[in-house]
């Protein structure tokens, strides 16, 4: 019956119950029912009304008018009304606060303001991708009493469809239904959170029925549930093509790699479709260019750019004079390390020894956003990682290619430096007009193929798994799972 | 016996002395909790802001004295993480690592004691081959790979008891026996290799002439002397229980201490994990004393001297 | 008078037997196995990976596609290397100081062993970070960590063994005749505290093994694409449910290691002990 | 002449253990008593009157409450006093055979080149009656009387100028322990050694000792020359002592 | 006659290749005790732990060795462990040579007589019943203070003291058998008296039979009714101890008693000065045993024959044997 809670498992604890504290899939997972945001994308990931019920940008578009849905309460029973979500977003622009997922935020918006039944949101500067940024979790409205209280890290306290009942660390997070939801009412009647790190237990947790939905569910795992298979019985695993962008960021303040051929020789060495069969089983697309598909300006992959191009490699390093080729070091977590050990073997028939440090989280953000002087002397070459940030191509492009962000002030890991860039990123983000917008975007794009300052692999498909019988189910494009449209099948 | 409690008297400065040690030694640990917080996109300033607000821009020296101060009133910091005091989260934590640990050491001593002194007493015999055979093997396999190709067999496949999570006694099952299989092993082998050694010497020899059983003489007479390693190996792995048995925990979604600290050096919450070292510190010296104590009276001539 | 015929080698000491196999081929396979089987530990094929056993991959393929029996053969050199550092370091290190300290006076025993137990008390995960910020990253400072976490058992081990030995008449007696202290503790005292320490030294080869597993994934243990096997082990893991090959056979290889070891090791002890006993 | 070892005022105690409280049990009160350069005496009394103790004390091995314990000559203790204990098996490590037991002594104090330890090893056996094939064997499997003898060999290895022997004949059969006392006698005669003797036989004590001291109760009860004593002991508890062993 | 309570028959024990002890063949009947006295080494204890089932390292290679207990009869030669173990404390007590290893270091006295009581004594019920008797039995032994020596453990007391604990536990049950080796060595000699009237009173009353190992011919003839000397595992002379110790037939026993320490017998050495008298030479090492006479090679009336035929054990008296081919001279002269 609808009655039992959907048990979700995931691959990590929640971090926090503040969401504008926090940057995790996992954590935006759990939090997305508790919470609402102004306005939200559906499945199609088309902007749908939120706690806004409509909203209307200035002609300059720098001040945007929201329209507060009336009669809404948070769950402690506080109404939702414009004083409150100003108050919601005042608090996450406050430098003072220093929420951990606000930076965008503070960078983009000047000030926010209530008027009557309204809410103004005042920007600092144009900012094309600025209705996206309140999709996001970490805009989500919450409640004042929380805040106040100083509580919201460990109780989570919005307005969304399910309520928090408890966070037992370690254990799980539970939800109930919200009540007195202004929307449509869900059809479960709770939520239970759990989690495991290790994929082959979140494999058997869906096949013993302890979970529900299992997310991620690891791409070795899709051949078990594969038709006709006695696993195929119990669940369905299901795929989203997602914004997970994997890259590798190079130094380019460190030899042989200060050389923009031999980034680029790097880059066409690599075999993106096998990474794709062999590592992600196929649940994935190679990425060949800075952006990723789900944003309409991106480039495609062109025909033949997605396999290794040896002989174009060699000539690249024989025109730089590293044809016998060298040696360099990749810093890596441990998730991530496979690609590593893969782009090494590809790299060998260059005479390019790679080797890699597998870190751990803590170790790996250290030396990935080391300053220029600390990596010469630890002589990390590479950083490998991966981030999603669907649809907005500015968050894909400022953090990683502006010189304002070279590590350790950003995540610009590399120290690339390249004027031209800087401005066409900054036009691109600030240029209302979608056509001229595009012919920027594209020429940064190809820009960046030549400089080849960071080498993209691919991206990553979010898989997840769901027990048979459950319906509503469905994964966001930056990889987290919504759950509040859950139904169970009647019983026979 | 003043011995020990003079050791024991001397605990509250140790800990001081490890305190300090303990504080130094995490903050020197790779990574930046404000990083690990903020995420790979966010900028310096986030950075910077987040630390000012975590405390961590102070000195480490500052740090430390605050730390002191507010731990004399046992207020041992708040987890970076989710703002709950140190101590809710340990205390929390806590019971399931005690008692899970505790029974795995139970079930090993349990197996393992007698175990070892069957062996012993019938060294040669097929029974003691077989048992020998089993520890290597039990003390060879990665905990890990036990726990996983236990929940397959046991959750997955027979569903005789549940894959994961702490609940009732079948919860405990599963991740008991995986935890306890290495003390099981190392228990047993060292009760026999200690029993062998008891069974040459002549007081044993004197029993047997009594018409004491073999099993009596084993027990009575040849394990209290051999069982001072096993009590000292028993004691140093004990106090490990409160952050040793990560593996198992995390196989098998136990919310213990392990995972805590697992999960806290992920996010560098150094309260927390400053917490943990502290009490496993504390827990294994207690052990020892607690050990001490067991083998003193196992062994009059230490004690009378 | 009919004698009875020699016994088999070996039929009385089973131990020794399948020790003494079971290590000879491991390092004959360590010398020659390279050289024999060829083939490249590291070559992948991207499009054939988790590959079940078969003829032309006894053992299967890994999640690159690699020869699983290849890489095992390739690791054996790091395996008996892992072991051999570290039971070297941890007991090296850990026996003296402990039967040093079974026979110092009381406050400095007490010195030693406080030291000691915070060492262990230490969680190894901490203690292996705190390796890694210090020397870092590398197999060698991952073993050298896993050392340094055990020395505090053998010092404790070794240290109870010695208190318990050491108001024995014939230590007694030996400090009549004028022997020092050394003397004492390392001619005598050692080779009577030497059954639980080799049990203790000859259990813990096979966990040090699996730690290297572990730590690797702080970037401790051996960087890739080192076939090492506790890494292949915990590699392996993350494929049971679709593969158990890749985890399966590494854990095997450990397993027979581990056996090996042991049994020579017991083997060669009773043999030792009822020769010179007889 | 000054004594080689003199004893005085020895006081030794051992701890008790209560429940709650922890006393000293006085074992040897105010013993006095001297051994003269190749003298040997004799240390009799009743069991349990403290005659080890004192013998320990002496061999630096019991706890000294109070009072003095001198030799004359210089060098470390173990090279001037040397001990045969009471319980030979147990005073032999159980896993080093005996010929290293003893030639480990020889190597301790340097008395004489590598090469001849070996040699000096199985002549200090031979000495004592051992065969050869001693020399490879533990302790383990000897008899008791050949055990005894290892430790009489062993220690005599040291060459110290006092031996204190705690009932080392009490474990041979008469034959061996008429070469062991004629031994004595002889080293007594050739090197001067001196011996504290403990034992229970009288008649041992008659053969071998020029004075004999009488312990009860952890005190000293009579002493003086053997013959003296013998003839006319002064002290009731002797006169039982000497009745008993006449029969 | 009746059925003795110890017979062995041509009994061998031998250490792997090497014989410790020779077709050995003795009887001691009920009450009576025989004293086995012998060269250090010479298999005594071997004796007494394989009439027990005790021998470590060491088999019986032959021979048989008949024990009756309430009018039963059975060969320990063969026994299993099993009915061993029903024969061992009550049918068969021991006293052990080495007072200080044969006592655990980590258990009270209290406790180790205590175990004795409780497996031996039905008549004891409680706890309080056992601790009085344990009491009794070490005071009966000599022991001053039996309270405090109950309450120690073994390295808290003397060697006379461990030795009597030891006699405690043996005479603890009412053995048909009782095997002392070498219980009085650690004692003074008012208290060696005691014991031996003890071992003497045990005999009588309760008709056990004695076999009673020392080198102490004081000892021995105060309690013995017989005598048997072994000398490197050889059975050299058996008889009734009056007949052998005062007219002793075996050059061996001679030289024994003429070992014995005494001023009046002691004799000058080569440099003149007095020496006990004693034998010179050692003991056959095992396995090094010669062909004939094992004492031929200390003998001092060794001849051809003796080195080449082994000399049988024969009557030379009622109930007293001797090995050695002049036997009959040495009864004339002395
Ligand atoms: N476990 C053993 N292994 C080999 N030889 C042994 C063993 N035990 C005893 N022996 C040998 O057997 C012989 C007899 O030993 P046993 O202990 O019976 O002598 P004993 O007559 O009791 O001497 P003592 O009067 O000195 O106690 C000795 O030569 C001894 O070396
Ligand atoms: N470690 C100890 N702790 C307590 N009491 C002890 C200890 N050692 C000896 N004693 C006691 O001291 C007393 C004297 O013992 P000691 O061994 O000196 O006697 P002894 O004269 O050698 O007797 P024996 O002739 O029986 O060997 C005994 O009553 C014994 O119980
Ligand atoms: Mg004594
Ligand atoms: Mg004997």
């Amino acid at each position: 019956a609808d009655d039992a809670p959907l048990t979700v498992m995931l691959s990590e604890p929640p971090r926090t119950m503040d969401p504008a504290d926090q940057n995790a899939t996992e954590t935006a997972s759990v939090l997305e029912p508790f919470y609402e945001t102004l306005l939200k994308r559906d499945a199609q990931g088309t902007i749908q009304p939120g706690l806004a019920t409509s909203w209307r940008p200035s002609a300059d578009r720098l001040v945007w008018t929201f329209s507060i849905r009336p009669g809404v309460r948070f769950h402690d029973g506080a109404p939702c009304d414009a004083a409150a979500v100003t108050r919601s977003l005042q608090r996450l622009i406050d430098r003072k606060v220093a929420l951990a997922g606000a930076s965008v935020y503070r960078a983009v918006i000047a000030s926010v303001r209530q008027d009557g039944e309204a809410v103004v949101v005042i920007l600092a500067r144009p900012y094309a991708d600025f209705l996206s940024l309140v999709t996001l979790v970490q805009s989500a409205i919450v409640s004042p009493i929380a805040v106040e209280g100083g509580e919201l890290s460990h109780r989570a306290d919005g307005t969304g469809p399910f309520r928090f009942v408890s966070w037992r660390a370690g254990e799980n997070v539970f939800a109930t239904r919200n009540r007195g939801y202004w929307g449509v009412a869900p059809a479960i009647a709770a939520i239970d959170w759990r989690w495991s790190p290790e994929p082959s237990v979140l494999n058997m947790a869906l096949q013993t029925g302890d979970a529900d939905v299992v997310i991620p569910l690891a791409p070795v795992f899709g051949r078990v549930y594969a038709p006709g298979q006695s696993a195929a019985a119990l669940a369905t695993v299901k795929r989203q093509r997602s914004a997970a962008l994997f890259w590798l960021a190079l130094n380019t303040r460190l030899k042989p790699l200060d050389d923009a051929r031999v980034r680029r020789a790097l880059s066409l060495a690599i075999d993106r479709r096998a990474l794709v069969t062999g590592l992600l089983d196929g649940f994935g697309a190679p990425a060949c260019h800075a952006l990723t598909p789900d944003v309409p300006d991106a480039l495609p992959c062109g025909a033949g750019e997605d396999r290794a191009r040896i002989d174009m490699a060699r000539a690249l390093l024989k025109e730089a004079g590293q044809e016998k080729g060298f040696s360099v070091s990749v810093v890596v977590q441990e998730p991530e390390e496979p690609i590593a050990e893969a782009l090494q073997a590809m790299w060998r028939p260059l005479g390019v020894v790679l080797s890699i440090r597998r870190q751990e989280a803590g170790v790996w953000v250290q030396s990935a956003f080391a300053p220029p002087e600390e990596k010469a002397r630890e002589e990390t070459g590479m950083a490998l990682t991966s981030w999603s940030a669907p649809y907005v191509s500015d968050l894909q492009l400022r953090p990683l290619y502006t010189t304002g962000n070279s590590a350790p002030h950003g995540a610009n890991l590399g120290f690339y430096n390249n004027a031209e860039i800087d401005r066409m990123i900054d036009a691109a983000a600030q240029d209302n007009q979608p056509a001229s917008r595009h012919e920027t975007l594209l020429a940064i794009q190809s820009t960046l193929d030549r400089d080849a300052p960071i080498v993209p692999l691919f991206t990553r498909d979010t898989l997840y798994g769901v027990r048979n019988g459950i319906s509503g189910i469905w994964a966001a494009t930056e990889g987290s799972i919504r759950v509040v449209d859950a139904r169970r099948a009647q019983a026979q | 016996m003043s011995r020990l409690l003079r050791r024991a008297a001397a605990l509250p400065l140790i800990m001081l002395g490890v305190s300090a040690a303990v504080f130094v030694a995490i903050h020197a640990l790779p990574g930046d909790p404000a990083r690990l917080m903020a995420g790979p996109q966010a900028p310096e300033s986030t950075i910077m802001a987040l630390r000012v607000r975590l405390g961590l821009d102070q000195p480490l020296g500052a740090q430390y004295l605050h730390f002191l101060e507010r731990a004399a009133h046992g207020d041992f910091g708040i987890s970076l993480r989710d703002g709950s005091p140190v101590s809710t989260v340990i205390v929390e934590r806590l019971p399931y690592s005690l008692a899970l640990g505790g029974l795995a050491y139970l079930l090993a001593l349990l197996v393992g004691v007698p175990g070892g002194a069957f062996a012993a007493a019938r060294e040669g015999s097929w029974g003691d081959r077989l048992l020998m055979a089993a520890t290597l093997v039990g003390a060879s396999l990665a905990g890990f790979w036990v726990a996983l190709l236990g929940m397959e067999v046991f959750a997955v496949r027979l569903r005789w008891l549940p894959l994961m999570g702490a609940g009732d006694w079948r919860h405990y099952v599963l991740p008991a026996l995986v935890l306890s299989l290495l003390p099981m092993a190392m228990i047993l082998r060292m009760t026999r290799a200690g029993a062998r050694e008891v069974l040459r010497q002549d007081y044993i020899r004197t029993a047997r002439a009594k018409g004491l059983s073999p099993w009596t003489t084993i027990t009575r007479h040849a394990l209290r002397n051999a069982l001072a390693p096993v009590v000292t190996v028993v004691a140093l792995n004990l106090g490990g229980l409160i952050s040793g048995a990560v593996v198992t925990e995390t196989v098998f979604d136990w919310p213990g201490v392990g995972r805590l600290l697992v999960d806290s050096v992920r996010y560098r919450d150094y309260p927390v994990i400053q917490g943990v070292t502290l009490l496993s510190v504390l827990g294994v010296l207690l052990a020892n004393l607690l050990a001490e104590g067991v083998i003193a009276r196992f062994d009059p001539k230490a004690r009378g001297a | 008078m009919l004698r009875r015929l020699p016994a088999l080698p070996g039929a009385k000491e089973p131990e020794l037997l399948i020790g003494a196999v079971l290590c000879g081929v491991a390092v004959l396979a360590a010398l020659f196995g390279p050289m024999l089987l060829g083939g490249d530990p590291a070559a992948q094929d991207l499009f054939h990976v988790l590959q079940p056993p078969s003829w032309s991959h006894p053992c299967g393929t890994d999640a690159f596609g690699r020869d699983i029996l290849l890489r095992l053969v390739y690791g054996l050199r790091l395996t008996i290397m892992e072991i051999a550092v570290s039971l070297v370091v941890a007991a090296g290190v850990g026996v003296p100081v402990g039967l040093c300290a079974g026979m110092a006076p009381a406050w400095l025993d007490s010195a030693i062993m406080t030291v000691s137990d915070v060492v262990f008390a230490f969680p190894g995960l901490i203690l292996a970070l705190l390796v890694v910020s210090l020397m870092g990253p590398g197999l060698f400072h991952a073993l050298l960590a896993i050392a340094a976490f055990s020395i505090p058992v053998y010092i404790r081990l070794a240290r109870n063994l010695t208190v318990s030995l050491r108001h024995s008449v014939w230590v007694e007696a030996l400090q009549v005749l004028g022997a020092s202290r050394a003397r004492i503790l390392f001619l005598h005292i050692l080779p009577n505290a030497a059954t639980p320490l080799l049990v203790q030294a000859t259990l813990s080869s096979g966990t040090v093994v699996l730690s290297a597993a572990s730590l690797s994934f702080l970037g401790l243990g051996a960087q890739p694409p080192l076939p090492e096997w506790g890494t292949m082990m915990s590699d392996g893991r993350n494929a049971l449910g679709a593969a158990f090959w890749p985890c399966l056979f590494p854990g095997l290889a450990i397993a027979a290691a581990v056996i090996g070891l042991n049994c020579l090791g017991d083997g060669l002890r009773d043999r030792f002990d009822s020769s010179s006993r007889r | 002449m000054t004594p080689l070892l003199s004893v005085r005022n020895l006081h030794v105690s051992y701890p008790e253990n209560g429940v709650f409280r922890r006393g000293w049990r006085s074992i040897v009160k105010d013993v006095s008593l001297t051994v003269g350069n190749g003298e040997i005496v004799g240390l009799i009394g009743e069991s349990g009157s403290g005659k080890s103790t004192i013998a320990r004390a002496v061999a630096g091995l019991a706890p000294v409450s109070s009072g003095a314990i001198e030799l004359t000559g210089n060098g470390p203790r173990a090279r001037q006093v040397q001990m045969i204990f009471q319980d030979p098996f147990a005073s032999l490590d159980p896993r080093m055979s005996v010929g290293r037991q003893i030639a480990e002594v020889l190597a301790i104090h340097a008395i004489c080149a590598k090469d001849e330890r070996r040699a000096r090893t199985l002549a200090l056996l031979a000495r004592v009656g051992l065969p050869e094939s001693a020399y490879d064997r533990l302790p383990h499997a000897f008899s008791g009387g050949q055990r005894a003898r290892i430790g009489i060999a062993r220690a005599l290895a040291a060459e110290p100028r006092l031996l204190i022997a705690d009932e080392a004949t009490a474990a041979l059969d008469v034959s061996v322990q008429a070469q062991v006392l004629n031994l004595l006698m002889d080293l007594r005669d050739d090197l001067g050694l001196s011996l504290l003797f403990i034992t229970h036989d009288l008649a041992v004590v008659g053969v071998l000792c020029d004075r004999a001291v009488v312990l009860r109760h952890g005190e000293i009860v009579e002493q003086g020359t053997v013959a003296e004593m013998f003839a006319a002991p002064q002290n009731e508890y002797t006169k039982t002592l000497l009745e008993a062993h006449r029969g | 006659m009746t059925q003795p309570a110890l017979s062995l028959e041509d009994f061998s024990v031998s250490f792997g290749e090497t014989v410790a002890l020779e077709r050995i063949s003795l009887t001691i009947a009920r009450g009576e005790t025989l004293a086995l006295v012998g060269e250090s080494g010479s298999g005594k204890s071997v004796a007494a732990l394989s009439t027990m089932g005790l021998l470590r390292g060491g088999r019986i290679s032959g021979g048989r060795a008949l024990l009756t207990t309430g009018g039963r009869t059975v060969d320990l030669a063969g026994l299993s462990e099993k009915s061993f173990r029903a024969l061992r404390g009550r049918d068969i007590g021991m006293i052990f040579q080495e007072p200080m290893s044969a006592l655990n270091p980590a258990m009270k006295i209290g406790a180790q007589i205590n175990e004795c009581l409780v497996l031996h004594r039905d008549d004891l019920n409680t706890g309080e019943d056992r601790r009085r008797e344990a009491a009794a039995l070490l005071g009966r032994t000599g022991i001053a203070d039996p309270e405090r020596c109950l309450s120690s453990y073994p390295h808290q007391l003397s060697g006379g003291m461990r030795q009597r604990v030891m006699i405690a536990m043996a005479l603890s049950a009412t053995p048909a058998l009782l095997i002392a080796d070498e219980p009085t060595t650690a004692l003074d000699a008012g208290t060696r008296g005691r014991i031996l009237a003890l071992i003497r009173a045990m005999a009588a009353e309760r008709g056990t039979a004695t076999l009673f190992i020392t080198h102490d011919f004081g000892a021995a003839s105060a309690i013995a009714d017989r005598v048997a000397v072994l000398y490197a595992g050889r059975m050299l002379e058996e008889g009734p101890i009056a007949d052998v110790l005062g007219a002793p037939r075996h050059p061996y026993t001679k030289g024994l008693l003429a070992s014995l320490p005494n001023r009046a017998s002691m004799a000058p050495d080569a440099h003149g000065r007095l020496r006990l008298r004693g034998m010179a030479g050692a003991a056959p090492a095992p396995g090094e045993k010669p062909d004939g006479c094992v004492f031929a090679p200390r003998c001092p009336a060794v001849q051809t024959a003796c080195m080449e035929t082994q000399p049988a054990l024969r009557g030379v008296e009622v109930g007293h044997d001797v090995a050695c081919l002049r036997a009959d001279e040495w009864a004339v002269a002395p």
